[in-house]
């Protein structure tokens, strides 16, 4: 789950780094008031959870509270990377002498945290790892030990800092893996962090993905997550609320299955005939016949279904529940729509006994299925 | 012989009680899994499936110090800390079927399996089967049969579907083995090469990757090097757009990593047989064998 | 650093540990104030740093606001084991079904967290470890893990707890873990933890001792040593305050060394020759001139002082530093004072070329000088 | 031969660029002991008695790959942080000056010693001395002497008062080990014993204890099993009042335990000579030599 940037920063603040002094607007009089309150030039910085912002025109600065007035008014509303703009971050404008870039992620194939730093911030620092490989330092940190300060200072001092600004630097370093730490996170970043002409360091921007599984421990988070601040779309909230995973895609064929690897080869199956999905939903393992109908009627209300392909391979889940709730959906269902089932696995000859007395047909294997669903939509014959 | 557990292997429930627990409890007494004992904090005392039900893992051992390996069906905020006990209980296989267990707490037990050369099977695994010897897992018993074929893969329902399609075409499994759909799990597609490459009566492998991480292309390179058996694959999500979750937290294209294509090549360099459908996998592997 | 039970009481409710309602009254009005908000029975509590305050009278329960200001105008100025209390805890009266022991303790020998666990609540633990030991559960911590939860329930099932009670003890106990943890704690326990008649679990008292070294890490904590709550006496204060270690004892002897070791076998010795030490005082190592001052001063302060005992073995101690000290110092005092001065190692010629200078005898063993002090301060040979 | 430290030592003085780490560097180096490098962080490039400093222990260790001691200087909240820099770096002897240092990182730092076998002096020591080989240490070198007992000891200027008694009375020291002052420290007087009970060198041990905690029990059995060698005790603090500390953190009588009296008790019935007066282990090593 990404945070907002000023939300990022929140937490930063709690650590002890040090961030530009400013808050947020959500109106240009606010926006203007924070500027008069700041006293000094500001950026203006959307609060959208998408990266590459600056490019897409998000950041500006203002030299007095009128032109923040201004800004604010046209940034606020605005679109960026398909994400309304309802919320702006007002600081202060810093003297940048310094842009470094920090981070903490998981490194998945280690199964270890990682801890990157390099002294060109600012920029993109994966197109840094491409260009200048030798530029970024990495460390990996034994997770039963937490990240010490003395491999902090390792880092910094293999990132090129000396002296004063190793000493800071690694400071920050630690503050950021209490950060992770704390916060469960995916991955936190401060990028650019910067040196200002003072010699002070300074997380201009920062960043926080928490963990999913981990918002039990994050009570304010997963308040956040039910109040639909995430930014997803109606149907994808929906399909959270009921704890099932939706996707939306641009074709035509809605997708149901269980488990995330048999509906992601049903869309691969889809495709091999020609088909395109227009979403899909994986209804998790063990799921009962309401939850079928729950994800029937979620997959069918995208405007865009013209069929739908339902692929249930009973392990946990079981074909009679499934098959219940395919009956029981039809039921209410106001139009035909185009469907084709398939259904084996746990107690699937009592799923197939339910199907067949409500007339409805369904199929053994994928590959049949994929290949009836295509041409049941496209009127033709699968290519 | 098989990969991991056998006809001998002495199971412990963790979270034996609960809907789930007492279900697969059932399935798996039924297929011939050893299941000597279970736990539930709080109901020790009680059976489970005339399974006797303790606090803690401790007292399971104490009464039946045989029992090796663990299956859990803990709550995910629990998880974490049955997987732990089954740790420090120094069990040689732990098989976490829980979804959602936080990220941190799993780098912090797969630090501690390592140490201890524990394994871990999962998070959010189906579990691990070796047909008609054992079965530690939620996995639907008939799509598998005895055989000489090795199976690993990320995803659970996809396992079954090519254990299916290769049960029908004659190829029975020696073991399979679902690693997890999580974005870390405790088992390595590498892990599981090793151990089918060793195994004397595995004759090939197939492997069941997703998009999402470099788990396959890290498994292609171990293949190149170290792998002498034929390895069939899939990949599952190549139409898959970026940037989207694909339902596993792990199974996400970022920007040019975790792609099928990448993974595919990678793969084919390797020497392996990529097959685009689960159906195919037979006819790869009567050409192989 | 022993914390006050309100002071300890708090540290639980910041982890969510459950704790009688109620608060600290200075006065009778308002312990009676308390009284009338918690409209129930209370009890009264002494606010000392020291155990056995139950056997002292310290504790006292009222039925009435009006008998809780009766009562609290008794406990307020009383003295219990030497300390004058000053501040009561007016708490709710528990209904109590069972009471409960839990701690967590350092294990100086495993150099490992243990933490302790007995159905015998309410009453001395250590007198239940010698009468009972096989109602006590012991369960050591890995430190570099922590205690996980499994531990925390297997130490309540080996304390004969099941069921619910299993569950909701083992909460309490990963609670106390992370009091012990949070804290930097050399010692924490809950005696009683109450069963209530209707089944709830609630911290009736609670104790709390701080590692002094590790205080750096908890500001508040700190600036209260700094005040001087502690209970310290003045001269033991001001010896804090420049960071030398002080005590007090019953004899006429002051006694200053550098290094505890050296200052314990000096007290020894002065005992050996049948002298009493009036007090102590360990300068520390590595001290310059200035802190010898210092520390003659404290000592002197003293007004059981007949004599001093100056036992001086420089390691990382300079010889000439403490010579320089003792000169400066004898010029201020006011009359002449008994003293026994031995002076070797780190440096030893120049400080003895400066006492010589100034005429101020000295000796080179422990064993001399204590005999020479007994013989000053006695009037005669000593025994 | 010598007890752990010898003439082919190795060392680093982390926090060299203090006050106390350039005056004690000088004068090891003086003492003959074999200083490679130091380090202090921030001040990597710097000379300190022409002593190179690194920022990190891990740059002085590529320069210099057989450094095998270390000893700290290091203020209190950032000791744990250089002695755990230490362990990581693999050194074997860790000598640890500094006092105050918290004691749940005295806890972390001790268990992570003993999982890798590194030994820790201290922390709150004045070192380890083999007189004439190698001084680790801010002892005053002049008062040991080469010879052939083994000195251990609880506190700093105590040991300085029992080896300058067995120095004036002709018996040199194989080796002086300072345990430490603190309630925790990571050697106990058990690991001590053990290392001279196998030296061929050292014919008798004096053991310093003083109140507080049980480590001179345990060294008492630990004797009546295993030491065949005759060994002297004495114990600080005989007279001290109960419940007050003594100074250090560890000395203190609470209730019935830690005093002085059991202490001797338990060793006297091990078959140690306990002394009453430092200036008495001559007379006690005379009757048992």
């Amino acid at each position: 789950m990404r945070q907002f940037e000023f939300e990022a920063k929140e937490a930063f603040r709690k650590v002890g780094l040090s961030i530009p002094r400013g808050r947020t607007a959500q109106s240009s009089d606010e926006a203007e008031e924070i500027a008069k309150e700041l006293a000094c030039p500001v950026i203006l910085k959307v609060q959208v959870l998408a990266g590459g912002r600056g490019k897409a025109g998000g950041i500006k600065r203002a030299k007095t509270p009128k032109e923040a007035r201004v800004i604010a008014g046209k940034l606020l509303g605005m679109e960026i990377h398909g994400h309304r703009v309802k919320r702006l971050l007002v600081e202060e404008c810093l003297d940048i002498a310094k842009e470094i870039y920090v981070g903490i992620t998981v490194d998945r194939e280690k199964r270890k945290p990682v801890a990157i730093c390099s002294g060109m911030g600012g920029v993109d620092i994966e197109k840094v790892a491409e260009e200048h490989p030798e530029k970024i330092a990495r460390l990996t940190i034994n997770p039963l030990m937490g990240m010490r300060e003395f491999e902090a200072r390792r880092l910094a001092k293999a990132a090129g800092f000396n002296g004063r600004e190793l000493l800071n630097l690694s400071r920050i370093i630690m503050q950021l893996w209490r950060v992770f730490s704390d916060n469960d996170a995916e991955l936190t970043e401060i990028n650019p962090l910067i040196v200002t002409t003072d010699g002070k360091f300074m997380a201009a921007d920062a960043r926080l993905n928490v963990d999913d599984s981990s918002l039990f421990r994050h009570k304010s988070l997963m308040e956040r997550l039910e109040k639909g601040v995430a930014e997803l779309t109606e149907l994808e909230l929906r399909a959270r609320e009921v704890g099932m995973t939706y996707v939306e895609l641009k074709g035509d064929i809605g997708i149901i299955g269980n488990g995330a690897g048999l509906v992601m080869a049903t869309m691969d199956a889809v495709h091999y005939y020609g088909g395109k999905p227009a979403n899909f939903l994986d209804v998790g393992g063990g799921a009962t016949a309401d939850r079928m109908t729950q994800a029937l009627d979620i997959v069918l209300s995208h405007p865009d279904v013209k069929g739908v392909f339902i692929n249930i391979l009973g392990g946990i889940t079981r074909c009679d529940e499934m098959a219940n709730g395919i009956v029981s959906s039809q039921k209410n269902l106001r139009q035909e729509v185009p469907m084709a089932i398939r259904l084996i696995g746990t107690r699937e000859k009592e799923g197939a006994e339910i199907l067949r007395k409500a007339n409805i047909p369904f199929l053994e294997t994928m590959d049949a299925a994929a290949r009836l669903i295509v041409e049941k939509t496209s009127g033709g014959k699968p290519t | 012989m098989t990969v991991l557990i056998n006809d001998k292997t002495q199971v412990v429930v963790q979270g034996i009680t609960g809907r789930e627990g007492q279900f697969h409890t059932r399935a798996m007494i039924e297929y011939g899994t050893k299941i000597l004992a279970g736990t539930t904090p709080g109901k020790g005392g009680q059976e489970v499936e005339g399974i006797p039900v303790f606090d803690g893992l401790i007292e399971a051992k104490e009464q039946f110090p045989s029992i090796n390996a663990s299956i859990i069906f803990v709550p995910a905020r629990f998880a974490a800390d049955a997987i732990n006990e089954a740790l420090d209980a120094k069990l040689e296989i732990i098989v976490a079927i829980t979804e959602h267990i936080p990220l941190h707490d799993e780098m912090k037990f797969v630090a501690l399996a390592r140490q201890q050369g524990s394994y871990i099977i999962g998070p959010n695994t189906p579990g691990i089967i070796s047909p008609g010897k054992c079965k530690l897992g939620i996995m639907p018993a008939h799509v598998f049969k005895p055989g000489r074929i090795g199976l690993i893969s990320r995803s659970g329902t996809l396992t079954y579907e090519v254990a299916a399609s290769l049960s029908e075409a004659g190829f029975g499994q020696s073991t399979a083995i679902g690693l997890g759909g999580d974005p870390m799990t405790g088992m390595s597609f590498i892990d599981a090469l090793k151990l089918f490459e060793e195994d004397k009566e595995t004759d090939a492998t197939v492997l069941i990757g997703e998009i999402g991480g470099r788990a396959e292309e890290n498994a292609a390179e171990y293949i190149q090097e170290h792998t002498t058996k034929p390895v069939v694959a899939y990949i599952a999500g190549r139409t898959a757009p970026k940037g989207k979750r694909m339902g596993h937290a792990g199974a996400i294209v970022s920007g040019k990593s975790g792609t099928a294509d990448s993974k595919i090549a990678a793969l084919r360099e390797a020497g392996v047989t990529v097959i685009e459908r689960p159906i195919d996998v037979d006819e790869a592997l009567q050409t192989l064998l």
